[in-house]
């Protein structure tokens, strides 16, 4: 029965004060807009650093003198361990290629240095969700015989790993920063036009209606307000990805990192809409209900 | 069907200020018609606004058909504003919808559907001679047509009590002799009845029992103080 | 010192409406009292809005002193306004000040000092008997005060031309009686004067030369007939 | 003369409106808070990464057969080079030490593997502001005789590097879509205001008040809201900011990180206030003469 006046009137409302009501999407468009930016943001820095710090490996260098059958008993060993997801096991010689490999150029002068005396080592990829405890997983290593020295993380790693999770820390903070000055936002933009619009309220309080009707109207507003404001601003930050991953192309790198890129899923754009509605719905809700205190005796 | 008012030792005053109601107490019977009068800022439209709920009195109780309607829940005032159709001294109306929209709005409130609105409505617009307008936004009527739409609206749905602040200030002559005929008709169907007024030809010509309001009381006054007064 | 008022064949009609005003000419004399009637939404209203410069005529001039004020750029419009005293139908009070400021409000505009603006504001007030509540916000003023406060702002400044639009309409007798003596002084003081009303008892008491608006004409009456008619 | 009633009246209206106004400011805070601790955010990574990336060194290895006074020669060419900001001579036993304590624990096996026949190195800092022009100067370096191999830039650094240029690009978009975003809020929320006061500005121009006389305590209006929600900002972002950094302190990385962060210079925040004040001024200017456009026959 509520609906049956209010959806009319809502319609009429918006269409009535139009100049007003883009601007209410306009801006509701653009700090979704912002938050949306935002949080997309930092989904594709903590995917990112996901997937670097996954690279994260634990080298372990055996004792020189061990037999091959000694080995490939310890090995076995640490290849079966549960958290161990893939273990290679590399010679000296092919040790001494990577070292030279990372470290550039100077691999001629390295792998002049000959090879004898040189422990093999076996180096150890961790499951993904495992990696705070490679400590442990380390020491465990480090205990078993034959094992003369574990390294398993290299500083700068070490330092990029806390970078991420800086980030991911400011990225929090920022986003319920956002989200709370966006329903600040909502909340004012709502409270303004109802403020407009003070007298209808009266008027209708005086003609009879109950609470729920006076709200029906204004409630179908602000959700429609809410929906029209939340698909440009997921229309505008598609664009902006768009806009943004269609730069990543002037190299190799950039372009693996083009690939990698992440964008919302749908499920999580349906929700943020049904989010957005909900609390277009409350604000009205509460801004009408509150005016209506005001205007009792 | 009519309802009767009584007020008992009603006392009302705004913030700061001395009563402008002080230890009022009046009764109007069923389906009785009552001027209100008074000077500018006796407390006419107090009043009113005290019956309408959109006051709270300092002392005093309001009975309609014998209930105290001075604390009711929200739900119950809403209730309670349905039974009266009343012209606001300021109109009231929605400014930026039709005509049509303002009569009919007592009408959507109460719950009725759209053929059987449209039939009173039409009624309304037709005796208020705004019939050929009723598309008009309010926003762009002459002071006496917004008086008139005011006076459908609070008409539209046979009200069982009927208050009118001041409903012929803006009207000529000839559209204030219509109204109050149209009110007549009303109460003449068991309504009842109160019209501030100010204007004492209107009370000479459509005569009834008349409330004055001085020196912070109402006093029922005799018409003929009024005739030779005048 | 005062301004003579002259319109030559002024139409007007609202967006979509047939013409309120067809073809209208008439001339006004410096410091002549001039009622203005007809019945509610014959054009009334809508004479003072072209006069003030709030609506542009289709086709026609207005001369005030013998110049066309119709095309004015807005600095000049608002320097028109600035000589004339005007009581709108609707008070256009500004609802959140006092009283005081509101009647010192065209004085401010002129651009008067704090002291010299005292003294006339104090007189107004006394003169429509709103001097000891001077302080009270607009909002919370009954109607017929609001009409007062109204016609107090407009009289404040001695203006060269005043218009009235149903200026008495909210008040009782004594006080609208009251309000024409105050127009009527003023009016004596070379003031050119134009009332709209309806109040056929107004123009009665206080005689004075009436415009009829009727048929989207303006016609002069002859005030024997409304006597005769009443 | 304006100002004379500008003023008062402009303290009456916000005294009268005092919710609303409040909650205006809330809004200007709440939004202008957020677009300064993203400025804030952009102005540490940029700070960090030029930090970070001046870290950045060319190695040139030298002849192995090279005698003492032509590597002296060599030594002064290069760190005489106008770009050049320090050059440090690096034998090859502290050579292999470097190496051996960048690779971690496994410095003892390094050490182990003698160091005949290794080269004498030349580590170059160049100056912060023509790391672009690293390539050139590697190229220019490498042709000099007596330099056997030039390194400069390792993988992983031009891959940070990289990652800051972006953060950097996301950031300026960013920061402009918040501009643009924070003046469409301050020119709405003023819209909004007015359009509930467009009564008042009817009134106004109907007793005969000028433009510029009904401007006035508008405009003054706008500055001080502008401004109280400018300073409201400054203290969040203060705010969070010291939150945040004191936060800082489980490491000595994270302390090496604090005692480098950056607030926003004094200088910038009283022009960020100018400029508040300004676009506050400017936005209600700009609403009131629309809607005495709109009032105009
Ligand atoms: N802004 C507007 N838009 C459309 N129509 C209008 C507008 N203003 C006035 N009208 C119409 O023009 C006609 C004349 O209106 P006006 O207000 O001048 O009448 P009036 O003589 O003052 O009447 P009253 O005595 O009732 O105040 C009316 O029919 C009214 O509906
Ligand atoms: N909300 C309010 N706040 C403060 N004072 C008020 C308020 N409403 C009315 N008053 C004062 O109470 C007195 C009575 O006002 P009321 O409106 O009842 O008079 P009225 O008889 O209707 O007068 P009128 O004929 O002029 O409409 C007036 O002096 C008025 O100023
Ligand atoms: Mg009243
Ligand atoms: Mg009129």
């Amino acid at each position: 029965m509520y609906l049956r006046y209010g959806i009319p009137r809502a319609i009429r409302g918006l269409r009535t004060n139009w100049r007003a009501n883009i601007n209410n999407v306009l801006i509701l468009a653009a700090s979704l807009g912002v938050l949306g930016m935002i949080v997309l943001l930092y989904l594709n820095i903590v995917h990112f650093s996901e997937a670097w710090l996954s690279d994260t490996t634990i080298s372990l260098f055996l004792e020189p003198d061990l037999d091959p059958a000694a080995r490939r008993a310890l090995f076995g060993q640490v290849q079966h361990h549960p958290l161990v997801k893939a273990a290679v096991m590399v010679t000296p010689q092919d040790g001494l290629r990577e070292l030279a490999e990372k470290l550039g150029a100077d691999h001629a002068m390295l792998l002049g240095a000959g090879t004898e005396g040189l422990p093999y080592t076996i180096d150890v990829t961790v499951f993904l969700n495992y990696r705070d405890r490679i400590d442990l997983l380390a020491n465990r290593f480090e205990a078993l015989t034959g094992v003369a020295d574990v390294i398993y993380t290299q500083r700068l790693l070490e330092e990029v790993k806390l970078f991420f999770v800086l980030l991911k820390g400011i990225g929090w903070f920022f986003i319920t920063l956002m989200v709370l000055s966006f329903f600040l936002i909502v909340s004012h933009a709502t409270k303004l036009s109802l403020y407009a619009r003070r007298d209808e309220i009266g008027i209708l309080s005086l003609v009879g209606a109950t609470r729920n009707f006076i709200c029906s109207s204004f409630v179908v507003e602000g959700i429609l307000i809410a929906l029209a404001g939340c698909l440009l601003a997921a229309g505008i930050v598609w664009m902006c990805y768009q806009l943004l991953i269609s730069g990543f192309s002037w190299n190799e790198i950039t372009q693996a990192i083009k690939a990698q890129t992440v964008f919302f899923p749908l499920p999580a754009l349906g929700a943020a809409l049904g989010a957005a509605a909900l609390l277009g719905a409350m604000s009205s809700h509460f801004a009408v209900t509150r005016l209506l205190k005001e205007l009792e005796p | 069907m009519a309802i009767n008012i009584a007020l008992q030792g009603l006392t009302k005053s705004y913030l700061g200020m001395l009563p402008v109601l002080d230890d009022v107490s009046f009764n109007i019977d069923e389906g009785e018609f009552y001027y209100l009068t008074g000077v500018s800022g006796a407390g006419k439209t107090t009043v009113f606004r005290l019956l309408m709920l959109m006051e709270r009195p300092d002392r005093g109780t309001i009975l309609f058909g014998g209930e105290d309607v001075t604390r009711l829940s929200p739900a119950d005032q809403a209730l309670h504003r349905r039974r009266i159709g009343m012209v606001f001294q300021d109109y009231r109306l929605l400014a930026d919808e039709s005509i049509e929209e303002n009569v009919a709005l007592p009408l959507r409130v109460a719950g009725y559907r759209a053929g059987k609105l449209r039939g009173k409505i039409e009624e309304r617009l037709e005796q208020v001679g705004l019939a050929d307008r009723r598309k008009d936004r309010v926003m762009g009527l002459s002071g006496g047509e917004k008086q008139l739409v005011s006076i459908a609206r609070a008409l539209a749905f046979d009200p069982k009590v009927f208050f009118a602040d001041e409903p012929t200030g803006n009207l000529d002559q000839s559209m204030a002799i219509r109204v109050m005929e149209l009110i007549l008709a009303l109460h003449r169907g068991g309504c009842t009845v109160i019209v501030a007024t100010h204007d004492l030809n209107l009370i000479r010509a459509f005569w009834a029992r008349t409330l004055l309001i001085k020196d912070r009381r109402v006093h029922e006054v005799r018409l003929t103080e009024h005739r030779s007064s005048a």
